[in-house]
């Protein structure tokens, strides 16, 4: 008889677990519908994104990276590359010196290759966002972009230029803060506005412009 | 399992089994609070005494060493915490060891896996099929070329590991530095790890 | 007893496959472990291939099932499906490369398996933690505790028919992962502590998000208790179900809330203590009941353990660095030796043997799933239980496959 | 049977089947999307969102795709009875709804036996997932088949007790005279005179038409989806619209017998009994995303057990009442 007394007590539970269904039936929803609604920039300021290059101070165009190459030696994944930039191509008074100095027989002085990158690619789709390139650093020229909202429909979508990128970035960055204005006739030829340049276009971005 | 088996220390316990050597260690240089190296027909007999009293088999590494393969196998406490290291050498020609599944069930996919990775074949186990990697797969994966072997005394003997020897067998060499084990380096890394190291701040 | 050769060589596909790969007529057609598991059957029992694909095998399990009816004779769990030999790739990089695949062993509660990695490096080459990481690990880590418990919560009432549950768990699991973002930049698959520290600082804004945190969980847990724990139809279906008696959880050398549910209670953080946790007040929750409801009251109550250690871990966080000013570089080599660090992960004991020879890359990396011990023991512990209680008994063991098969 | 066989009376049939074949095509596509809905609103997400203004036409899409799919069949499924089992599952339905009394006017066959009809061809489902089951040549199939059969041939008996209380109290197996007898007010339907007939009614309605706590014959947690495993297409898409064509007869019987069938507190018509019905509909959907799903042998006990002791105890009661 207490059984039976006890099964009845028992299936109040279920009453309860209905009220509780029916209440959060009339509450409102919590998902963020994505195309309608997007995760604010707060919440998506401390998401490690893919890597992106930071530039220069006064140049946000060109990277701070050396190419030192200890990112690519650090990356557990394998997924950047990067290759120096060629020395520049001697003027001709440096050739004339260059040929003096070979036929007397000494070792001609050849303009020293840039500090900078040639070409830096990532491929996102190996990467899993561990940081060390970012840590291992030594000009900080590596960040973290908070890019939530990236796709693709193919592989090589994922594979970036990412100096391309960088001036792509650093473009939209000029353009932006004075909207009302007419946008500056591009200081760069290359920073002319073209969201969806491809990497290949883009990749004049940074010529070796030093020497 | 009652309090007073809970606190036999394995020397005590693994006194009738003759172990080659046995060794009280600083768990807060190497996690482990004892070691020791044992014959594999005495590995059966040692998992029914230390199932006895109490202790649990965490895993079994195979090790693949320029003296041979060793397994060894990791057991602990619940009721009184530390962690007892079971090493024992397998010949590589014919790695066999006797299965301890009929004790510590646990054993049996540990065993398996052990058998995937470093092809020692573990006599007795209820179910010797490969575990984790695809049947008819050739090769070991963790077995390594002969030129990368290490030999065990460079893994387990470096200075500075503070462990009492409790036991050692006549004729134990497997822990004496072996001419080309790289000491100097080890020695060196050795002083930065003091007392306090990172297990308790 | 077999020789050596025949042990030596693994076995083909199939004992009694002909030429052309199919089975013998009187066998059921398989692979190798269907073949196996079919000799010996009973003749007018069923054998069931539940997973490698099934709703609830959480992934890629598959056990071998031999029925009776409905009620289990045998089980055989096959495992492999998801095998990625994390032991290997430690072997060939190092060890500030290997970090990232800490994430992805347990990916739901990775910080534990990021820390028994960091802890063994560490305790290997005895690198010091300052004291505000040591808090922020804990903090961080038992967040990522509550998060896995939350969703095995979810997926275990998924598994039981109730589909509202692992919604609302979502709902609250979703600020944690806003909050671990904070610190770890990622929502899953964290590679954030590093040898002699964490990876960011805490900030404000993730002090506060953890304060308000908190409070919040604890007003929700109630209903957690009045919408499932007290129903009816859930505490018949696991109560007495799957009961593992405590000399079986230290045969097959289970922990975690599996040995706590069999009344033993053993927790790393109490019995090998690592880190700051023993600044601590908090309990051990364990059950005598040892059935898949005591599994289940254990993890409900070590949620409320775990807002415990946060609240005091973030009311008495240091000031301080987050890095040590003398951690290793990530190109770091590892001195020669041995160590073992186990943490407590949410399934349980997580152990990490490290040997070194002093090279580039460590010589031997052992990484010990509790998962995979605790999984060990379903095929006893199913044994003449029914189909649904054996669904019931793998959920109140909470695996995940990634950390099992490794 | 009083009613003579004349053309009329066909083609009243007949037309009614056509209105039945439509009203469960709609309603098969309302209820798809209302369940959903409810299980959105229950989780606190939007349901069906993109498909037309607040996913009003996802169902339809569904619909659609179900139907341009290929029917796929196992190599070693038997043709005739994996192929039959859908068919058999879904038209003997629309037969249950001829003699529901919609309104005094909109019944689509007004028999006297009508009751009796619906009972008679209700048993047809378990035929069908028992087919479906064991001509899948499925393992999770045949479980799935072989609990549907047990849980159907339970249910049916304290159901039918149920039933029979109200039929003995009204001397009646016509659907529309039973309502006749009913008030217009809450408390003059047989829900306030026979409310454990009501009970185990409902119960035993959830356990046949299979619907969650007792979705045993397709729990997807424990059999995959136990008999429609092996289906694709419109061959789950049958199964599919049978479910709730044969939740909706639950609920309109369960309208009929206890709630007062199309009566209420003002203006009687079609549209009450509609009310009554999605209303019942609707609590078997919040009942499914409320609870978790019962074991096999509970299910089992708790009709042996609770159910059949009670029914008859009640059905005792209930005449010893009418003796009076």
């Amino acid at each position: 008889m207490a059984s039976i007394f006890r099964t009845i007590a028992d299936l109040w539970s279920l009453v309860v677990g209905l009220a509780i269904t029916g209440k959060e039936f009339c509450r409102p929803g919590v998902t963020v519908h994505y195309p309608r609604a997007e995760v604010t920039p707060e919440s998506a300021a401390s998401f490690r994104g893919p890597i992106e290059l930071i530039g220069l101070d006064k140049e946000p165009a060109k990277p701070r990276c050396i190419a030192c190459m200890l990112c690519v030696s650090a990356c557990p994944s394998g997924c950047i590359a990067v290759t120096r930039a060629p020395a520049p191509k001697p003027t001709p008074e440096e050739l004339k010196a260059i040929a003096e100095a070979e036929a007397r027989g000494e070792k001609p002085k050849r303009p020293a290759p840039p500090k900078a990158p040639g070409t830096w690619t990532y491929d996102f789709s190996l990467c899993s966002l561990c940081g060390s390139c970012v840590e291992v650093c030594p000009v900080d020229s590596i960040g973290f972009s908070n890019d939530i909202y990236m796709v693709g429909t193919k592989r090589e979508d994922f594979v970036f230029d990412q100096l391309a990128r960088l001036a792509r970035k650093a473009a939209a960055r000029k353009a932006e803060p004075k909207p009302a204005a007419k946008p500056a006739p591009s200081a760069a030829p290359e920073a002319a506005p073209a969201p969806a340049a491809s990497p290949s276009e883009t990749g004049a971005a940074t010529p070796a412009s030093e020497a | 399992m009652t309090p007073e088996t809970a606190s036999v220390t394995p020397d005590v316990l693994l006194a009738p089994l003759d172990p080659a050597y046995l060794a009280d260690e600083n768990p807060a240089r190497t996690g482990l609070r004892w070691s020791a190296f044992l014959a594999a027909d005495a590995l059966p007999r040692a998992a029914a005494l230390l199932l006895e009293a109490g202790w649990h088999l965490e895993d079994i590494c195979g090790l693949d060493v320029r003296e041979g393969l060793a397994a060894v196998y990791h057991f602990d406490r619940m009721a009184a915490p530390g962690r007892l290291a079971i090493r024992v050498m397998v010949d590589r020609d014919a790695p066999m060891l006797p299965s301890i599944a009929d004790i510590h069930q646990g054993a049996e996919w540990h065993e398996r896996e052990t058998a995937d990775f470093y092809g020692i074949a573990f006599t007795g186990n209820p179910n010797p099929a490969p575990l984790l990697l695809p049947e008819g797969m050739e090769g070991y994966p963790l077995l390594k070329d002969a030129a990368a072997r290490a030999p065990l005394a460079a893994l387990l003997a470096v200075p500075g590991r503070e462990d009492t020897v409790l036991r050692k067998a006549e004729g134990f060499t497997l822990l004496e530095p072996a001419e080309d084990a790289k000491p100097a380096k080890a020695a060196k890394a050795k002083p930065a790890a003091g007392e306090e190291g990172s297990d308790n701040a | 007893m077999h020789s050596a050769d025949t042990l030596r060589s693994r076995p083909t596909s199939c004992p009694a496959a002909s030429a052309d790969g199919g089975c013998a007529d009187d066998q059921i057609a398989g692979d190798g472990y269907t073949c196996r598991f079919e000799r010996g059957a009973r003749p007018e029992s069923l054998i069931l291939n539940m997973g490698p694909q099934h709703p609830s095998t959480h992934g890629v399990l598959r056990v071998l099932l031999e029925l009776d009816g409905e009620y289990i004779v045998r089980a055989e769990p096959v495992l492999g499906y998801l095998h990625r030999m994390h032991e290997k790739m430690a072997e060939v990089k190092n060890p500030a490369q290997f970090m990232p695949n800490m994430g992805r062993v347990d990916y739901l509660h990775a910080l534990a398996w990021n820390w028994a990695y960091v802890g063994a490096v560490e305790k290997l080459a005895g690198i010091e933690i300052p004291e505000r990481a040591e808090y922020l690990r804990v903090i961080t880590c038992e967040l990522n505790r509550i998060s896995s418990h939350l969703l095995w919560w979810g997926a275990y009432l998924l598994d039981l028919g109730a589909f509202t549950p692992i919604m609302y768990a979502f709902d609250d699991r979703e600020m944690l992962l806003d909050l671990l973002q904070l610190m770890t930049g990622s929502r899953l698959t964290y590679s954030s502590f590093r040898f002699g520290g964490v990876y960011t600082d805490a900030s404000p804004a993730f002090v506060q998000g953890v304060r308000q945190f908190v409070p919040h969980l604890r007003s929700r847990l109630p209903m957690y208790t009045a919408l499932v724990t007290e129903n009816i139809i859930l505490r018949r279906r696991i109560e007495e179900v799957g009961v593992i008696p405590p000399d079986m959880v230290t045969r097959y050398g289970a922990s975690g809330p599996v040995a706590r549910g069999s009344g033993i209670a053993y927790d790393v953080r109490r019995a090998e203590p690592y880190s700051v946790y023993d600044r601590f007040d908090y309990e051990i929750p364990t059950r005598a009941e040892q059935c898949s409801m005591a599994r289940y009251m254990v993890r409900m109550a070590e949620i409320e353990q775990s807002l415990r250690i946060i609240e005091q871990a973030i009311d008495s966080l240091p000031e301080g660095e987050h890095m040590h000013p003398k951690a290793p570089k990530p190109s770091f080599k590892l001195p020669a030796g041995e160590s073992y660090f186990a943490v407590e992960g949410a399934r349980g004991k997580i152990g990490v043997w490290i040997a070194s020879d002093g090279g580039k890359t460590p010589y031997r990396v052992k990484l010990r799933a509790p998962g995979f011990s605790n999984l060990a023991l379903f095929a006893e512990c199913a044994r003449g239980t029914l189909l649904a209680d054996a669904v019931a008994i793998l959920g109140s063991l909470d695996m995940v496959i990634p950390e099992i098969d490794r | 049977m009083n009613a003579t066989i004349s053309f009329d009376s066909v083609l009243h049939v007949v037309l009614a089947l056509v209105g039945v074949a439509v009203f469960v095509g709609l309603n098969g596509l309302l209820l798809v999307y209302a369940e959903r809905k409810v299980a959105g609103f229950i989780q606190r997400r939007p349901g069906p969102y993109e498909v037309g203004p607040q996913g009003i036409l996802q169902a339809v899409a569904d619909a659609l795709k179900l139907i341009g799919k290929q029917l796929v069949r196992p190599d070693r499924a038997d043709p005739l009875l994996f192929w039959m089992a859908p068919v058999l599952a879904f038209f003997p339905v629309l037969l249950l709804f001829l003699p529901l009394p919609f309104s005094p006017l909109l019944t689509g066959w007004d028999v006297n036996l009508g009751l009796l009809l619906i009972l008679a061809f209700a048993g047809f489902n378990v035929l069908a997932l028992l087919l479906a089951g064991w001509g899948s040549n499925n393992k999770y199939g045949l479980l799935g088949a072989a609990r549907a059969v047990a849980q159907s041939v339970a249910y049916e008996i304290p159901l039918l007790l149920a039933v029979l209380a109200i039929a003995f109290q009204e001397g009646t197996l016509s659907l529309s005279s039973i309502v006749a007898t009913q008030g217009s007010m809450p408390w003059q339907w047989n829900i306030a005179v026979q409310p454990l007939a009501f009970l185990i009614f409902l119960i035993s309605a959830l356990g046949e038409t299979n619907r969650a706590p007792f979705d045993l014959p397709e729990a997807e947690s424990e059999l995959t989806a136990g008999f429609h495993t092996e289906y694709s297409g419109m061959g789950f898409g049958m199964f599919f619209l049978a479910e709730y064509a044969n939740m909706i007869v639950a609920c309109s019987v369960c309208t009929v017998l206890f709630l007062g069938g199309w009566k209420g507190p003002f203006l009687d018509g079609a549209w009450w009994f509609l009310a009554k019905v999605y209303a019942l509909l609707l609590a078997m959907m919040w009942f499914r995303w409320t609870f978790p799903r019962v074991r096999f042998d509970q299910l089992l006990n708790l009709n042996w057990r609770w159910l059949l002791p009670l029914g008859v105890l009640n059905l005792l009661a209930t005449a010893f009442v009418m003796k009076l």
